[in-house]
């Protein structure tokens, strides 16, 4: 379980390189990198609140999931908090298996988990205002996939 | 009983803390929410749909008749937006 | 198209980076690695084998059909060729859209067409001799998905 | 007329070359698998069993009836492993 949630920024390549180490046994390293989009053009920041004493519990669940449900070598979850901008990384879920294809469904079951389950929300500071960002019944439907 | 209640996003804008300790006898989430309302306007706008509001005890998710005894911490937000 | 054939290794975390560069559209990014995996301890190294003439025009080819298909903002294939040994990787393939549905499934796209036809060839090298690693039926199968 | 082969992984090896020019009369890719089968052994058995070799023309992947009139580049080759 190596999963956490920081304010600061991540580095991919560091965090993919840490996860491989000098291992043999990954064939399949699947990345995903969830970035502030400003979709109008009119976004100032995202701020992201969580619920300290939950946020961990929410991301180790999630990730023991994964682990009973494919075989991986290594998964880690990373999320960020705090006021980001248009561009910025927000999180990222990475999924180690022998595989591809246990690769693939895991990190995106992470997502699917992670966007509903664990407690983040979301605030849009626009140049016209602030709101937060409802959530997507699509969302909570996804988790009926698996 | 005492019991601590946090707040997040707009549940916790609207009633306007991030946590409080309250002195209840509800016996489970939806005795505390209907006892919460009738007592201030703050907290009948948070909980005005309580099908959009989460409940979580204990860092756990749970449903509106969940018991509260034996819990220590109560939260209630809005449907998660992570990811 | 910024796909390439190459017989040095890369580093996925630069690789990211400059496919953002400073885009405030992209949402979801999602990378694919592949690395060569010592399935019983005997592995020496793999020799990838490739098509000069025809490699890029089919790491193109299959490109374009995922930008035909997805609303991606970019798309990039990296494949190394030589001699590579275990724990090294062998390439990558990434994704960035505006969603994380497109970016997910555009990446396994990639990598299905990849695996069947792009022309490379892996050989192992293995203490016991050297074989040519014999292609999938399940890999060609893979292709119908689309 | 003249036509450039190229061979790749065990294709290459059993035939014990990378690349040659020949001179065909071949029509079709299948009619210069038969000619260079009846030429030698080692064309025979890279082409034993034409199931499992693929073939390109100019670079483009298609199937053996395809025409060679003003093709330039033939390659012959196992399935692709890469990935």
């Amino acid at each position: 379980m190596v999963s956490r949630v920081q304010e600061k920024d991540f580095d991919v390549g560091h965090e993919l390189a840490a996860l491989r180490g000098d291992r043999v046994d990954i064939g399949a390293l699947v990345n995903f990198t969830g970035l502030v989009r400003d979709t109008k053009g009119d976004l100032l920041a995202l701020e992201l609140e969580h619920y300290p004493g939950m946020t961990l519990k929410a991301l180790q669940k999630i990730e023991s999931e994964a682990v009973a449900r494919w075989d991986l070598q290594a998964c880690l979850i990373i999320h960020r908090y705090g006021r980001l901008e248009p561009g910025q990384q927000i999180m990222m879920v990475a999924t180690a298996s022998a595989h591809r294809k246990a690769a693939f469904e895991a990190a995106d079951f992470l997502m699917d988990f992670l966007k509903s389950r664990a407690p983040f929300w979301k605030k849009e500071h626009t140049r016209d205002g602030s709101d937060w960002v409802a959530a997507k019944n699509a969302d909570e439907m996804a988790l009926k996939r698996w | 009983m005492k019991l601590d209640i946090v707040y997040f996003a707009w549940v916790r804008e609207r009633i306007g803390l991030p946590r409080e300790t309250v002195e209840t006898d509800a016996r489970t989430v939806r005795e505390l929410v209907a006892e919460l309302t009738a007592r201030e306007d703050r907290y009948a706008a948070a909980f005005v749909d309580m099908d959009v509001v989460k409940v979580a005890i204990d860092q756990e998710l749970v449903d509106l008749d969940a018991p509260l005894a034996d819990v220590r911490e109560v939260a209630f937000f809005p449907p998660m937006t992570g990811g």
